[in-house]
């Protein structure tokens, strides 16, 4: 039987200042439909509570919360450039440190962001040893100028400076091992996560809170434009990029690895490729489509491999299951 | 070939036409769709070339330096925060007379940030050594990127074609795409004669003392001045090939015996071209589009503005605390006429703001005013600021 | 009002809420409760998934009170019924069925323990009053539910106690005092109980029609079918029933040294057991039917509870599947042996199935004895009229007989089939609303079912493989007379249990819809939500994206066109 | 010179929808300009484009302010504050509804019309864009341009099956609507 929900006799606003959650990041924000980078910024920022202040780089999320003269923040929070997110960081927590303040400075930014353009800031900020927990959301291109490819962008899939023609299966290249060139900075934490993990995403945000230095989270969020999936879907498809070993979500301390979330049962990569549009000439009938699928899960089969997801013994504190629900919610208070 | 076409598109394929070996591009709002039409020339094997992705506008922009000084034709694109990122290495482009086109995709400047159009981004690398062309309408982007390759390797000065970002890049109209046997007589296979090469190896970016740096920067200078031949020649030699005429230096319009005129740079020429004929009764105005800004065509200014009592400078840019920036050069030009001109300095149009149809008429207003602004935001709504702000 | 555009540009903190970001919307997801299936397979009419949840939240007087909302003998129905829900159970396609039996037993006996009060009240003595004729599960309900529709009700009964049937169960089954326990404090809400009234004797349809605003019967089936193989009968034959009843009320049956016993129902089963607890040394069960599992068509497999089998081979029956009896071997009127020969059912030529024997496979099997427990009909006294000559009362959904107005009938009585003790409690149930809109002279509506949901609609990746508390059996060694065998779970197991239900189509409070909203567009409230949920949407902002639909680990969220 | 304002959400293909108006317009060899109101939108929000199309050649690059016609890509958009805006005010408004315009709106609906172009483009696309449907119901009230020149500017970007499916739909949905019942405002809005 359909009961609707009659939310005519609740008041919503008030409930709104009343969820039992902090709220860094408000509604009306425009992003689109389904933006898993949306989900993954709320989810930090809920963490990691009021007493931070927020770097910002040039990007879809900067862009979509902070349409003047509104903002979906509730934390202190700048943007001032592109390449710089790192080195405004390190100026704020600088600042910080010298007025006696303890307030967390966290940096946000994209895959190009990190990978790319702000590499030279993030490592500078790094080196130096900065008390900041550096978010990267990666979404694997420049969503934000419209799909462009970046270092991050996983080989063989199309962008708009990557498409597949006559001559090319999408990009040449392989997506840039951020988090082992970030660990080789011998930082004392740095972890991959998936949006689709929520619970786990807030385990590590608030371990990186914890650590008096810097911390690294680059969070896997798709972009249903950007991938060219259904907006429904976006949750399912991160989840099989971590199910099929596509995306290792690991934790590496002062350069070594420290933990995995196994997948005991990987899933074949065509289940995380097939739902989405930026790998649809993989599907072509044609011999160069057939050998990128088969590079892709050899990708993937190194990666299970290289960070031994499949785990020989169950073992009750790794993260597996971490995200499975109970009734009453909280699952993660 | 008359098409419908993005400005964008057009543009990818006319650089495609004009055989750059190497070219490297970082994506930003709104050259994106350049660099993608471009990416799918190369995907559908239409257009050899080595296309870089690169992680950063100052490496697009590192990268051509490189191929062109190795000795390959070139070609990047960028806008607003892309071109100031590249800016230290738009001075050394133009310093080492390393032939370089670029296109502009003209945007605002942050902060407050702005993704929409104004031509701050090039106003603000005016004086790293590049020649700048501002096109009108996006036939005009099509014709100047040929040209521009001419003029660079001809030259050794980079160039850099300015087209408004979205308002030319975004808008599909009807384009002319050359020939590519009619680029290819134009524009011959290029040898640059300081090109890096094992057999004859040369150094580039010494180091140059006091003795001799003065000297340097006066050559550049005048090798600017001097490339206004190259500009007007190119634009002829073009024109023949093509049928074609967009302008050299500049482009007057409408009454020779006006005695006031407008002069503006890029596409809000043509929205005053439709509002001056859309309004006789506001009697004879002079149109002039400034289609070289460096060089700074005084002389083809001065004789253009022949006759003006007034002249109004609307631009998209300024230079905050001293003004605008064409409206003060254009002061400074006319000061030295018999009978200059009084110059009325405005801004129009910043960070995307729509110039409609009447901004003629209000631009015509403006001469009238009893005492002159030095310079003002035309279309600024001043009670918009807290009064303090004002 | 013009906004001042304030220095550096800086905008206020949260300032979006006044964007409404709803208005891009397209669809918009909506809480839709669907029948979980293990409540749509209950022929009783109980909603596990409900019941778990409530189990799961630590109120078990509240859960007892919903199981008991549908079914008021869970102690009992926890312990014989072949519990379809749990081969309904879409956690049966994950791991393993939740052990729904095991949480229902476990409620009825902290109930009868605890002595909850039924939620009943007597009925005013004004109120109409209705007839039921027998006193086993089907009557008892009907009975039961009637009074929780506020009317008066006598149950009449031929037997000197409440219960009919379910006195044919051995103990190890359905011990004793539980079923006493559970019956009579049934019976203590306030129903008019008249036992020793045999219809057709002491009482009448046609005088309970008058004096009675309406009559519900209940009375079972008690007489065997009559059994025969190519007309030959073995001397002094007793049927499965008849052998069963002996034991249970003197403790003793007629013995040999081996038997056989025909048939693959459960009164075959118990009939079985009983004659080894009794001391016969070799104890066979042939039937036409196959074993429970994966190679049997479900068509063609033993109605009796698959549990039951495992633990009669377990305790040294026999069982002969997929067998007929082609002869009776006798030494004069004296049986030594049958002869048995292989048969399954198959689809014909038109798709039908169809039992097929298969010549040549004929073998010998020396027995003493033959029982046949192939299945009782209604004795007729009383209600010739009511059945013109069927073996069974024709009624409709509601349970009105056919052309009798307010004549309504449940139970073994009526159905042609595989009668159950839920079903039979379903059948009262249903009968009762019947009645009370009967009496209102209401309309009987059209029978509806609410829209299931199925495997596929769960999001799986939410639940964790979690194994099935087992019950603990009595070894087989000490099963030799009475003792209960399956002892049911602890508080612990229930708890364990009631988690792993995957709360189809229902709220599992989660949070997984507020979690994973990137537009906060989800809240959660405090109290349930009128729906049942603890969410409300934030349409002012929903954009509809649909990922809390997709993510709703129970399918509780659906996406709606916006109109 | 006509002016067309097409309202859609990003997403919906209302940039091609302006794109190809004008292709068909320039195709006929007429001139014709498109261009969208450039935003930060991301998909979902709501979006306009514009479109002129003229017998001479256009300069002006402001934006369309006083449409003769409104394109609407589904009707929850008239919802959206503005949307009518500076309308001329014998302008038309053609909706993408499957309710007929007397149930959207009842000042505006003597000069709207509906038509159900997701509905049809399911039908023969197989997927629920509105804009081929949109723009050959729009072609035959208007009469501005052949429907054969929509045709043709399809076939610059479509080609084999996905092509042929969208002829058969431009023409299915040219039946739907009067033809020429809007032509004498596209007249008098190009005097």
């Amino acid at each position: 039987m359909t009961d609707k929900t009659d939310s005519k006799d609740i008041d919503i606003a008030r409930l709104r200042e009343h969820q039992p959650r902090f709220q860094g990041i408000t509604s009306g924000h425009r992003a689109c439909l389904g933006c898993g980078e949306a989900l993954a910024a709320r989810l930090v920022t809920e963490a990691a509570g009021p007493d931070v202040a927020i770097a910002n780089a040039t990007g879809c999320l900067e862009i979509f919360t902070t349409p003047w003269p509104e903002s979906s923040w509730r934390v202190p929070w700048m943007h001032s450039l592109f390449e710089n997110t790192g080195a405004i960081a390190a100026g704020m927590e600088a600042a910080f440190k010298m007025q006696g303040k303890s307030t967390k400075v966290l940096a946000f930014a994209g895959d190009g962001g990190t990978f790319d353009i702000g590499f030279q800031a993030l490592s500078g900020m790094i080196e130096r040893g900065h008390n900041v927990l550096y978010v990267c959301f990666d979404n694997e291109a420049y969503m934000n100028t419209g799909i462009q490819r970046s270092s991050s962008t996983p080989h063989a899939a199309m962008t708009t400076t990557s498409p597949p023609g006559k001559a090319r299966m999408g990009k040449r290249h392989l997506k840039k091992d951020i988090i082992s060139i970030v660990a080789a900075h011998h930082i004392p934490y740095a972890a991959t996560a998936s949006v689709a993990y929520p619970s786990d995403i807030r385990k590590k945000v608030r371990r990186a809170m914890d650590i008096e230095g810097p911390t690294f989270l680059v969070i896997h969020s798709p972009c249903p434009l950007g991938w060219g999936h259904e907006a429904d879907i976006s949750i399912e498809v991160a989840r099989l990029a971590v199910q099929t070993g596509l995306m290792p979500v690991i934790e590496l301390e002062r350069g070594e690895v420290t933990g995995v979330m196994p997948v005991r049962e990987p899933r074949p990569v065509l289940d995380y490729l097939r739902p989405q549009g930026r790998f649809r000439h993989l599907f072509a009938d044609n011999p160069k489509a057939r050998e990128e699928l088969e590079h892709i899960q050899a990708l993937a089969d190194h990666n299970i491999e290289v960070y031994n997801l499949r785990g020989e013994i169950a073992d009750r504190m790794d993260s597996e299951g971490a995200d499975t629900v109970r009734r009453g919610g909280m699952r993660w208070a | 070939m008359r098409q419908a076409l993005e400005g964008s598109q057009a543009i990818a394929q006319t650089v495609a036409l004009c055989r750059p070996q190497v070219i490297a591009a970082y994506p930003i709002t709104p050259q994106t769709h350049i660099v993608e039409n471009i990416a799918k020339l190369v995907a559908d094997d239409k257009f050899e070339c080595d296309f870089v992705s690169v992680e950063s506008e100052f490496s697009a922009a590192s990268v051509v330096l490189g191929a062109a000084a190795a000795g390959s034709r070139t070609y990047t694109a960028s806008a607003s925060q892309g071109i100031l990122l590249m800016s230290e290495v738009l001075y050394n482009i133009a310093g080492l007379r390393i032939p370089v086109v670029m296109t502009c995709a003209n945007r605002a400047l942050s902060a407050p940030l702005s993704i929409w159009n104004d031509q701050q981004d090039s106003m603000a690398v005016r004086d790293a050594g590049w020649i700048q062309l501002y096109c009108a309408d996006n036939q005009e982007a099509v014709d100047t990127t040929i040209q521009a390759y001419r003029i660079a390797e001809r030259t050794e000065l980079p160039v850099m074609v300015c087209m408004d970002g979205f308002t030319l890049t975004h808008t599909l109209e009807p384009i002319d795409i050359p020939e590519q046997a009619q680029v290819d007589e134009f524009l011959p296979p290029y040898t640059f004669s300081r090109a890096l090469d094992s057999r004859n190896p040369i150094t580039v970016g010494t180091l140059v003392s006091p003795d001799y740096y003065p000297e340097a920067r006066h050559a550049h200078h005048q090798a600017l001045l001097n490339a206004q031949d190259e500009i007007i020649r190119a634009h002829e030699d073009w024109s023949a090939i093509s049928g074609r005429s967009c302008c050299g230096l500049l482009r007057t319009e409408g009454d020779a015996d006006a005695k006031i005129g407008i002069l503006t740079l890029g596409s809000v020429f043509g929205t005053l071209y439709e509002a001056r004929a859309a309004h006789p009764e506001l009697g004879p105005v002079r149109l002039i589009k400034l289609r070289a800004f460096r060089p700074f065509p005084v002389a083809a200014i001065q004789e253009a503005c022949a006759g003006l009592t007034d002249l109004v400078v609307l631009e998209r840019a300024l230079s905050p605390g001293g003004g605008g920036i064409v409206g003060n050069e254009m002061r400074a030009a006319l000061a030295e006429l018999p009978d200059a001109p009084r110059v009325h300095s405005y801004a129009v149009g910043l960070g995307g703001r729509d110039v409609p149809l009447d901004i003629y008429a209000r631009a015509l207003a403006a001469v009238d005013a009893p005492t002159p602004e030095r310079f003002a935001v035309l279309d600024a709504e001043l009670e918009k600021l807290p009064a303090a702000d004002r | 009002m013009t906004i001042h555009y304030p220095r550096g540009g800086v905008a206020q903190p949260g300032t979006t809420l006044g964007f409404k970001t709803g208005t891009w919307r397209v669809q918009r997801p909506l809480h839709l409760h669907a029948s979980a299936p293990c409540h749509s397979g209950c022929p009783a009419g109980e909603d596990p998934q409900a019941y778990l949840a409530k189990v799961d939240e630590g109120h078990m007087h509240a859960a007892w009170e919903a199981l008991v909302a549908a079914n008021p003998l869970p102690a009992i129905t926890g312990r014989v019924c072949p519990h379809p829900c749990e081969s309904a159970c879409n956690r049966s396609q994950f791991d393993a069925a939740v052990s729904i039996h095991s949480v229902e037993r476990y409620l009825g006996d902290q109930a009868i323990s605890q002595d909850w009060p039924y939620p009943v009240t007597r009925p005013h003595a004004g109120a109409p009053r209705v007839a039921v004729v027998g006193a086993g599960p089907s009557g008892l309900s009907a009975a039961y539910h009637l009074m929780r529709h506020g009317l008066n009700v006598t149950v009449f009964t031929a037997l000197p106690e409440a219960g009919g049937t379910l006195h044919a169960i051995p103990g190890y089954r359905l011990p004793t005092e539980v079923l006493r326990a559970e019956v009579e404090r049934l019976l203590a809400t306030g129903m008019d109980f008249r036992p020793n009234r045999r219809l057709g004797r002491d009482v009448h349809v046609h005088e309970l029609r008058n004096e009675f605003a309406a009559v519900y019967i209940a009375v079972g089936t008690q007489e065997s079918k009559e059994w025969s193989i190519g007309g030959a009968v073995p001397q002094d034959l007793h049927e499965g029933l008849g052998i069963l009843k002996e034991w249970m009320s003197i403790g003793t049956v007629p013995i040999s040294n081996s038997a056989a016993v025909v048939g693959g129902g459960n009164t075959a089963i118990d009939t079985a057991r009983v004659l080894l607890r009794a001391g016969v040394p070799e104890v066979h069960l042939i039937t036409h039917n196959g074993l429970p599992g994966p190679e049997t068509l479900p068509e063609d497999a033993m109605v009796a509870n698959p549990g039951e089998i495992e633990q009669a081979i377990e305790e040294g029956v026999q069982v002969h599947a997929h067998r007929g009896i082609r002869r009776l071997i006798l030494r004069g009127e004296r049986v030594v042996g049958v002869e048995m020969l292989h048969m399954k059912k198959m689809r014909n030529t038109q798709g039908e199935l169809e039992r097929v024997a298969f010549e040549g496979t004929e073998s010998v099997l020396h027995v003493e004895q033959v029982i046949p427990a192939i299945g009782q009909v209604i004795n007729s006294a009383g209600l010739e009229t009511l059945l013109s000559g069927r073996p069974f009362l024709e009624v409709d959904h509601w349970g009105q007989v056919k052309g009798r107005r307010g004549v309504f009938a449940g139970g073994d009585a009526c159905a042609s089939k595989r009668g159950t003790v839920a079903s039979a409690i379903g059948d009262g149930r249903r009968a009762a609303e019947a009645i009370a809109r009967y009496i209102q002279d209401k309309a009987q509506p059209e029978p509806s079912a609410a829209p299931g949901i199925d495997f596929a609609q769960l999001n799986i990746n939410y639940y964790e493989h979690a194994p099935a508390a087992q019950p603990r059996l009595l070894p087989v060694v000490e099963r030799k007379g009475e003792e209960e065998i399956e002892l049911g779970l602890n508080s612990g197991e229930i708890a364990h249990e009631a988690q792993r239900c995957f709360s189809c189509g229902n709220c599992l409070a989660c949070d997984n819809c507020w979690t994973l909203c990137p537009d906060s567009a989800v809240l959660k409230t405090k109290e349930v939500a009128r729906d049942g949920s603890h969410y409300v949407f934030d349409y002012d902002f929903c954009k509809g994206c649909g990922l809390c639909a997709n993510e709703c680990p129970c399918g509780y969220i659906i996406m709606q066109e916006e109109p | 010179m006509i002016e067309v304002r097409i309202h859609g959400r990003g997403g919906q293909g209302n940039v091609v929808a302006a794109y190809l108006l004008a292709t068909a317009a320039i195709d006929e060899g007429q001139f014709g300009q498109a261009f969208p109101a450039f935003g930060a939108e991301r998909r979902g929000a709501p979006v306009v484009a514009f479109v002129r199309v003229a017998d001479r050649a256009l300069h002006r690059r402001d934006q369309v302010q006083h449409p003769a016609f409104l394109i609407i890509q589904d009707q929850a958009l008239l919802h959206v504050p503005g949307v009518t805006d500076g309308l001329l005010p014998d302008g038309k408004i053609l909706v993408n509804a499957s309710v007929p315009a007397a149930s959207l709106n009842g000042g505006l609906a003597a000069n709207m019309i509906t038509v159900p172009a997701t509905a049809m483009a399911k039908e023969f696309l197989g997927r629920p864009v509105p804009n081929t449907a949109l723009l050959a119901a729009f072609l035959a009230l208007t009469e501005l341009l052949p429907i054969e020149a929509l045709l043709k500017a399809l076939r610059e970007r479509f080609k084999g099956d996905i092509l042929e499916r969208n002829t058969r739909l431009v023409y299915h949905a040219a039946d739907q609507v009067t033809k020429g019942l809007w032509r004498e405002v596209s007249h008098a809005a190009s005097a």
